[in-house]
């Protein structure tokens, strides 16, 4: 159902874009309404769990709760665009049809019961992520960002698409239902475990972890603000919603722990990877990009462990990073000027005297990025870190914690400028009603999340059982 | 009005605060001389009443039989916790009455003496307060009932002392400030204080208790090894080196004369610098089961005693003989005390109070009449213009030198007969010396004040007496320096009963002559024989002190000459200030400066901590480098990670 | 009255009333003090309504809330009070209004965020105090870091940049390591009871019988998080920093609340959770106490800064604490209780004191004073009970903590050697050296320094009526104890039986004996 | 068919996999190294064609035009942007296309 309200969504933008020319005024409202709407009907229907196409496409559970992270998120980046775009001289209608897109790519991913459906969602989420990069084509930054995007990208599906025909080839079939239930037959054969880990290792690269991240910095930092905010919270949510479909395979059944290492090594790579680099980066873009990584790798954790407790914990995780983000980077948006100029840390000095409203949110989001109780962000850490030491991986929760001691260096930095230095440069901050309101909802949602984990943790456990 | 005691302690504390909160204002409200007057009654009012119960509480303690006089009276509880108990509360009994009628009674009159010393001073106010803060400590540190009211009071005359003498905290002393004297009393005294705390905690952890009564009651029955009783005693001691300026600890007291001279009298003089006597006689019995301790107080004392009287030899400055003089003589008191005469060494606390204080106070005077001038050398024939300072100072001298019939001769005689007949005879001799000493300096500073040339400015200087607020008390004192020793009579010629204070005290060491019981058979003509010794030498010093001071000055020129080192390493004190200052205060300083805060503390912890932030810096932009921007780079990049996989996996396998 | 909400309330009044403060607008100063001082003052008013409430002879916690907060993890909002945790409350919310009070000029900038970051850090310490989960602790825990964080950030001194972020990453380093040990915990217990759990009173019963081994890293954990709080030496380097770069009102705060945080964590976690590894590294952590009591004095003494020296000097007294607390005798960590209260009132009204004269001449250097006795007496005789109250004279409350847990930390057998009690009472003549040796620089001698005299005007009588209260305290504990001491005996107790219990059944299981060279042998 | 082993497929299949790695990490033009994406892609069309005939079930042909397809489309966008660059820029060459980095 919330497949088909996106796809004649689409369809129906693309006649709008074509039938009139106030299109950019309708086109985002208009997504926002859709995206509302499918969100909601996602989380309403959480415990109504089918299966669709013959066994292709899950609906309810654990996908209506991606689906609705994806369309919330996607809501919340179109409210942000609205004025930015207009800033970024991108203001194409096109822009939003896309993101619609690529939301259904995702939903599609994380309904998927079939490894091709997930190809498909992917290809789908990732040909619309590589123009949304790429959507200022006049800009070099752009086109070098999604240039880039574009050859890893692919680089990358070509070791999923490889991996996807050894898994069948030895598996004899595409259904991951028949990979769940015969897996521990199939992990004896060499192929099977080697297409899997090459199709891992090309979601590795989606997910953004070390040492297949190396993409993220450049594309964070040369496409459009809210393109970033969408890719690294949708975008990373989406890759993720695989990885624990597949995971379910992977560990419920004892499988051999080469996995698990697997997982366990990249997620201590990237959190400490992360960290420390983005310890000397000074673009607040590329410093979140790097915050991205290191985040991607406290989710990991999950996967590692890969427990009921640490699936809950990264779906929870997901949705809250996706408020913090999408928060933070509509902060940046709101504060960045003509030709991507104050994405500078030092652009942020004395901002509470610009802007206090401003000020107080990115640091909100700073601090929940950081892990500080009582905001949301430090649930989601948490609930990874009790999942680890459930499973024995005390060691990695304490790589982990040690790891955030280094990245709250760089969060509390952000702050270091917008509250403690004075002012150096003067430039008014434009005021605007939708990026407004995508970082208000985000900040409640954040602190909300953050006193009363429950409302969401509650859901996510009743449909991860 | 046992019961009353209590009223002692609390009167001076209410004086204290009525000057301490009102007294500027008392001073304000009240033009000229007037607002003084008023502080200073009320100050000298509250110790006053103070004496008064006391005396009427000792009479009432003198009513009952022995058994029955020592009493306890109980405000509230202090600290209670686990086993511990201590109570606010009184111990009246023969030991703290004596003291108790020194303090009150001295204090009274130094009290009275200041508001005319004091005249005129900008901080009339704060000095009664402080003096009346003093009088509560010390009646505090000397009825308390246990070992922290003792400690609370021990702390609170080191605290008055520290106060007082940095009383004119603007001014110079030597070569420093008052208030660098000031500091090092309190530090120095804190060195002792150091040592009494670890006394007590060993106490509480032997006898579970730090009550009196209980705690000399167990350490009399309780089988307790002698080294702990030991250790204990030698806590305690260095408590009372401390606090009774002993060596190692007297570098304290000299400097203490920064103070103005009424509080050189009473704390210096007469009370404070007695507590550690005090301590010592209350747990007698601790100290008497630690034989080997007692040789060390009495070492330590005759010491003290010997060599303090040599410095005080050389002194010009008045107070600084007179302060020598004090340590020379709390020196004595310890020899007493280690040879197990306890009762001595009180009575001599008692005599010392009398003519000290009166030293003091008549120097004060003196000083007072020369505008403030106090090098001897610039004194001379003040005989005529100062009569009765001169008249009351040379009755107390005559007591300090030990001529018979004044009140030192008898307790310094009976500490001196009891260094032979507990001691040894090298003791008696040590102690001779020292009293000879004692004689010459003083007979010197006697002269040089009063007699001969005078060797002041005329024209500057306009010697004068004092007026009889003043000489009052002074006049009081010289009475007691006259009298106060036939309460102690010798007991060769008064037989067992007929030593006055010596019985009345005798319970209170009971329990520690019962363990001491070293009382050797010694004739009567061995005690008298010594005490006709004593005199004689002691007049002989009196004469040679007399002849060259007034008469032929130039022997003491010559002297001073020939035996240059000696002299100057008298006239030094021995070079001990300098020494600690090289030895401890320096290298402590420097030390702490130089390797603990910007070495170890900025370089070596700090250094780690920020240095840790550093490295993950430079590692943070090092490992930045890696993303060089290149696309081929992290296509390498990818396949390397990919490449590792496989492997790990193929090896797994 | 076992049950009570009184604690929420009191919990509530600061945070509904830090969201108020942010309806005002920043130029209406003189509300917005007034609302804070009234709102604190509130808060001070409930903790005295929830004393009257409080049975000090019960040894159960008390004035309990709880209400399930995190169905899935078992967490749920869970508070409650005994004696040393009603104490430090009461510290909490008798400082706040008084140093809300003292920045009447000396905040300027942005009045209303600071009155709100204040108040909410009054939440954070009251939660920390009250907290009977552990995740609700931790939550507070780290929650009031930010306040803080922004206190030194916004208000504070030149180099306050440095030393908020030395603040913040150096406390956050020790917790989060603790917040491993904390899930560890929450999963261990649900071997052994069935359910995950971090409430603390079933974790009393779990902690005890973790292995040994785990229960070492265990314990590690948690008193690393502990230790840098307090600060125990060589973990103390952000405590100077931050004390001289804080404005008066944090270093106050920080001085009298916050690092008692760490003490307080010991007492109520470390010791009854970890007994055995308690007992057994006991020793080890006093030999940090009191080389933290000597090497804090002798470092305090050659200051030229005065806050730094008082700085200094906390770490000092802190480690008395830490050996009272470690000495495990009943007289040693009643003590220390106390000794906290002690060092916040004493500290804290030295830290305004400093902040009076730095307010009217803006230097904290011990040189650019002195003579100062003449030009302002009240002052001087305020710097002076403060300064001897610290040193730890008879009669005024530093006294009483320090000899407590000297008195007890002497007969311990925990500690096994009497010599942790004779170098850290050398700590006593330190004490004596650096605190007066910088009073006489400063307050006595000539007035040299001329500028002085026309910058230097006496305490008013806001001044005096915020310290006032501070002195009141500072007496009464000195004379007459017995009214905190009880408050605090039986809580200290339950503790002491709960770790004696293991110790007498373990009779110290240690396996080394390093300090033997100076072993005293008793009896 | 039948007759030739799958493992000869299924060894030429990765050969070719390894041949378009190759081609993606050594040349420099940026439609060359597109081109080498292609050709892992096909590789595994390969593959998946081998797989679907040995195990005679059509999963894997049927994947491999939703493959195709697939690559067609992102070869649309891929060329566009690659379009989009030469306007910018007047190259193609990977090597030169570094002002993101560190």
């Amino acid at each position: 159902m919330p497949y088909i309200v996106i796809g004649v969504g689409i369809v129906l933008s693309v006649i709008i874009e074509i039938s009139t020319k106030k299109s950019k005024e309708i086109l985002p409202w208009f997504s926002v309404l859709l995206f509302m709407g499918t969100a909601i009907y996602s989380i309403v229907n959480v415990s109504q769990s089918f299966v669709l196409f013959s066994g292709m496409l899950e609906v309810g559970g654990k996908s209506a709760i991606f689906n609705a992270i994806f369309n919330f998120s996607a809501a919340l980046i179109v409210l942000s665009s609205i004025d930015y775009l207009k800033k970024y001289e991108a203001y194409y209608g096109e822009y939003y049809i896309l993101i619609q897109s690529s939301v259904l790519g995702m939903m599609v991913m994380a309904s998927a019961q079939d490894i091709f459906m997930v190809f498909m969602g992917l290809e789908l989420m990732s040909i619309c992520f590589y123009a949304l990069v790429g959507i200022n084509r006049k800009r070099l930054s752009a086109n070098e960002a999604s240039l880039k995007y574009f050859l890893l990208g692919a680089f990358a599906t070509g070791f999923i698409v490889y991996g996807i025909a050894l898994i069948y080839g030895s598996a004899g079939s595409t259904s991951i239902q028949n990979l769940v239930e015969n897996f521990v037959s199939y992990s004896s054969n060499i192929i099977f475990v080697l297409g899997l880990l090459i199709f891992f290792v090309g979601f590795s690269f989606k997910i953004a972890a070390v040492p297949f991240h190396m993409w993220v910095p450049d594309v964070y930092e040369g496409s459009a603000t809210t393109v970033t905010g969408f890719m690294s919270t949708a975008g990373k949510a989406a890759a993720f919603s695989v990885f624990i479909i597949m995971l379910s395979a992977v560990v419920s059944y004892n499988a051999p722990n080469f996995f698990k290492n697997y997982f366990a090594v990249i997620s201590a790579l990237s959190m400490v990877l992360g960290s420390v680099v983005a310890i000397s980066q000074d673009n607040l873009k590329r410093m979140l990009a790097y915050s991205s990584i290191s985040h991607a790798g406290y989710m990991v954790i999950g996967l590692a462990a890969g427990n009921l407790y640490s699936i809950a914990g990264i779906i929870f995780y997901l949705a809250v990073y996706s408020f913090i983000n999408i928060g933070a980077f509509s902060v940046i948006s709101a504060i960045e000027g003509k030709d991507e100029s104050r994405i500078d840390i030092k652009s942020y000095a004395g901002l509470h005297s610009k802007s206090p409203f401003l000020a107080a949110m990115i640091s909100l989001f700073m601090f929940a990025l950081a892990g500080i109780p009582p905001l949301a962000g430090f649930f989601g850490k948490y609930y990874v870190f009790f999942g680890a030491i459930q499973a024995d991986l005390t060691w990695l929760a304490i790589v982990g914690v040690l790891s955030s001691v280094i990245s709250v260096y760089f969060y509390i930095r952000v702050v270091v400028y917008a509250y403690f230095k004075n002012s150096e440069e003067n430039f008014t901050i434009q005021t605007s009603v939708g990026t407004y309101s995508a970082i208000i909802v985000s900040a409640a949602l954040v602190i909300i999340c953050g006193f009363f984990p429950d409302l969401l943790l509650g859901i996510i456990t009743t449909a991860v059982k | 009005m046992i019961n009353l005691i209590y009223i002692t302690v609390l009167l001076p504390l209410i004086g204290f605060l009525i000057n301490g909160l009102f007294g500027r204002k008392i001073k304000n409200a009240f033009p000229g001389s007037s607002g003084e007057k008023i502080i200073g009654t009320i100050g000298s009012a509250t110790v006053g009443i103070s004496f008064l119960i006391v005396v009427g509480a000792f009479f009432q303690t003198i009513s009952l039989p022995v058994e029955q006089r020592s009493n306890t009276v109980e405000l509230f509880t202090w600290l209670s916790v686990g086993g511990l108990n201590v109570k606010f509360a009184y111990l009246v009994d023969q030991l703290s009455l004596t003291m108790a009628l020194i303090v009150t009674g001295v204090g009274f009159l130094i009290h009275v003496y200041s508001i005319g010393y004091m005249h005129g001073d900008k901080s009339f106010w704060r000095f009664f307060a402080y003096l009346n803060l003093f009088i509560f400590a010390m009646m505090n540190l000397i009825l308390g009932d246990n070992f922290i009211v003792l400690f609370l009071g021990w702390e609170g005359v080191g605290l008055c002392s520290y106060l007082l003498i940095g009383f004119w905290y603007d001014r110079n002393f030597e070569k420093g400030t008052t208030s660098q004297a000031a500091k090092k009393a309190f530090v120095v005294n804190r060195i002792g204080d150091f040592g009494f705390l670890l006394g007590m905690f060993l106490i509480y952890q032997t006898f579970d208790s730090l009550n009196f009564t209980e705690v000399l009651s167990k350490a009399a029955t309780f089988p307790v090894a002698e080294a702990t009783f030991g250790l204990i005693a030698i806590f305690l001691f260095i408590g009372a080196i401390g606090k009774s300026a002993q060596i190692p600890l007297f570098v304290w007291l000299p400097d203490a004369m920064a103070g103005p001279t009424p509080v050189s009298a009473l704390i210096h003089a007469a009370t404070m610098v007695t507590a550690g006597v005090y301590m010592v006689s209350r747990t007698s019995i601790i100290f008497a089961s630690a034989p080997a301790v007692m040789m060390i107080v009495a070492v330590v004392g005759l010491l003290t005693a010997i060599m303090a009287a040599s410095i005080g030899l050389v002194q010009n400055d008045i107070k600084k003989v007179l302060a020598y003089s004090t340590v020379s003589q709390l020196g004595y008191m310890f020899l007493a005390a280690g040879m197990g005469a306890f009762s001595a060494s009180i009575f001599h606390v008692m005599t010392h109070a009398f003519f000290k204080a009166l030293l003091f106070l008549a120097a004060g005077s003196v000083i007072h009449g020369m505008h403030e001038e106090q090098n001897i050398q610039k004194y001379g024939g003040l005989k005529k213009y100062m009569p009765r300072t001169y008249l009351t100072f040379f009755i107390a001298t005559l007591a300090i030198a030990g001529v018979p019939g004044l009140s030192g001769f008898f307790s310094k005689d009976e500490i001196l007969w009891y260094s032979y007949a507990n001691g040894s005879f090298i003791f008696w001799l040590i102690g001779m010396l020292t009293a000879m000493m004692t004689a010459f300096y003083m007979f010197r500073l006697l002269s040089l004040t009063f007699y001969g040339k005078e060797r002041f400015d005329h024209h500057h200087v306009h010697p004068h007496e004092s007026p009889s607020v003043m000489t009052v008390p002074l006049i009081v004192l010289a009475f007691f320096s006259l009298v106060g020793g036939y309460v102690g009579l010798p007991k060769v010629f008064v037989g067992e009963s007929g030593n006055l204070i010596d019985s009345w005290l005798k319970p209170i060491y009971a329990p520690a002559m019962n363990k001491l019981a070293l009382y050797g058979s010694h004739s009567h003509f061995e005690e008298i024989l010594l005490m006709a010794a004593s005199v004689a030498l002691a007049l002989s010093a009196i004469y040679f002190a007399l002849h060259v001071y007034t008469k032929k000055p130039e022997i003491a020129e010559n002297l001073s000459v020939k035996f240059k080192g000696l002299y100057n390493l008298l006239l030094n004190k021995y070079f001990i200030d300098e020494a600690y200052e090289a030895a401890v205060v320096q290298p402590i300083q420097k030390g702490s400066e130089k390797l603990l805060w910007k070495v170890a503390d900025v370089v070596l912890i700090d250094g780690a901590v920020n240095g840790l932030a550093k490295l993950i810096d430079k590692f943070s932009a090092g490992i930045r480098k890696i993303q060089t921007g290149a696309t081929h780079a992290y296509a390498v990049m990818m396949l390397t990670g990919i490449a590792l996989a496989l492997l790990w996996l193929i090896l797994s396998l | 009255m076992i049950n009570s909400e009184i604690l929420t309330y009191l919990l509530l009044t600061p945070i509904i009333s830090s969201i108020l403060v942010l309806l005002f607008k920043n130029e209406q100063a003189k509300l917005i003090r007034w609302f804070g001082v009234a709102a604190s003052l509130i808060a001070f008013v409930i903790s005295l309504v929830a004393y009257t409430q409080f049975d000090q002879a019960n040894p159960l916690f008390q004035l309990t809330h709880q209400v399930v907060w995190i169905k899935s993890l078992n967490v749920s909002y869970f508070v409650g009070v005994d004696g040393i945790s009603m104490l430090l409350i009461l510290l909490t919310t008798f400082l706040t209004p008084l140093t809300l009070l003292s920045t009447w000029n000396a905040i300027e900038k942005n009045l209303r965020m600071f009155t709100f970051s204040m108040l909410l850090l009054e939440a954070g310490m009251l939660g920390v105090f009250m907290s009977l989960d552990l995740f609700l602790f931790y939550i507070f825990w780290e929650a009031m870091l930010i306040p803080m964080y922004f206190i030194i950030g916004i208000w504070g001194g030149e180099r306050r940049i440095y030393a908020s972020i030395k603040f913040f990453i150096f406390t956050m380093f020790g917790s989060l390591l603790m917040l491993v040990a904390i899930i560890w915990l929450a999963v261990y217990a649900s071997s052994i009871t069935g359910f995950f759990t971090t409430n603390l009173l079933d974790l009393y019963k779990v902690g005890p019988t973790v292995p040994h081994q785990i229960q070492a890293w265990m314990f590690g954990a948690f008193f690393l998080s502990f230790a840098i709080k307090v600060p125990l030496f060589p973990l103390h380097t952000w405590l100077p920093d931050a004390h001289v770069e804080a404005p008066t009102a944090g270093s106050v705060i920080l001085a009298g609340v916050l690092l008692k945080m760490g003490t307080y964590g010991l007492v109520r976690f470390c010791l009854p959770l970890f007994p055995q590894s308690s007992v057994e590294y006991a020793p080890i952590i006093s030999v940090f106490a009191v080389i933290g009591i000597i090497y804090g004095a002798l470092v305090s003494m050659v200051q030229t800064d005065m806050k730094k020296l008082v700085a200094y000097s906390s770490v000092s007294h802190l480690g008395f604490v830490v050996l009272g607390i470690f000495a495990m005798t009943i007289e040693s960590v009643q003590g220390a209780v106390i000794q906290m209260v002690n060092h916040g009132l004493s500290t804290g009204a030295l830290f305004l004191l400093v902040g009076i004269a730095y307010e009217r001449t803006h230097r904290r250097d011990i040189a650019f004073y002195g003579g100062i006795a003449k030009l302002v007496p009240v002052y001087s005789v305020a710097l002076m009970i403060a300064v001897l109250s610290s040193v730890g004279l008879p009669g005024l409350n530093g006294f009483v903590g320090e000899f407590l847990i000297l008195l007890g930390s002497y007969k311990s057998n925990v500690l096994g050697s009497v010599w942790f009690t004779v170098f850290a009472a050398t700590g006593v003549i330190f004490a004596a050296v650096y605190l007066l040796w910088m009073y006489q620089r400063v307050v006595f001698g000539k007035v040299t320094n001329h500028e002085l005299e026309h910058e230097l005007t006496d305490m008013n009588k806001r001044e005096i009526l915020f310290l006032a209260p501070i002195f009141l305290f500072i007496v009464w504990i000195g004379v007459y104890p017995s009214t905190f001491l009880n408050m605090t005996e039986v809580s200290v107790q339950t503790i002491l039986q709960q770790v004696s219990a293991i110790f007498f059944v373990n009779a110290l299981h240690r396996n080394w004996c390093w300090y033997c060279f100076i072993c005293y042998n008793r009896n | 068919m039948s007759n030739v082993p799958m493992e000869y497929y299924l060894i030429l299949s990765a050969f070719m996999f390894c041949v378009g790695v190759a081609g993606v990490l050594i040349r420099r033009n940026a439609i060359v190294v597109f081109m080498c994406i292609e050709l892992m892609l096909n590789s595994a069309n390969l593959t998946l064609v081998t797989f679907s005939s040995y195990l005679g079930n059509s999963i894997g042909q049927v994947f491999v035009f939703f493959v195709m397809t697939v690559a067609a489309a992102e070869a649309a966008v891929g060329l566009a942007i690659i379009i989009a660059m030469f306007r910018n820029k007047m190259t193609v060459n990977i090597d030169e296309i570094n002002i993101f980095k560190w």
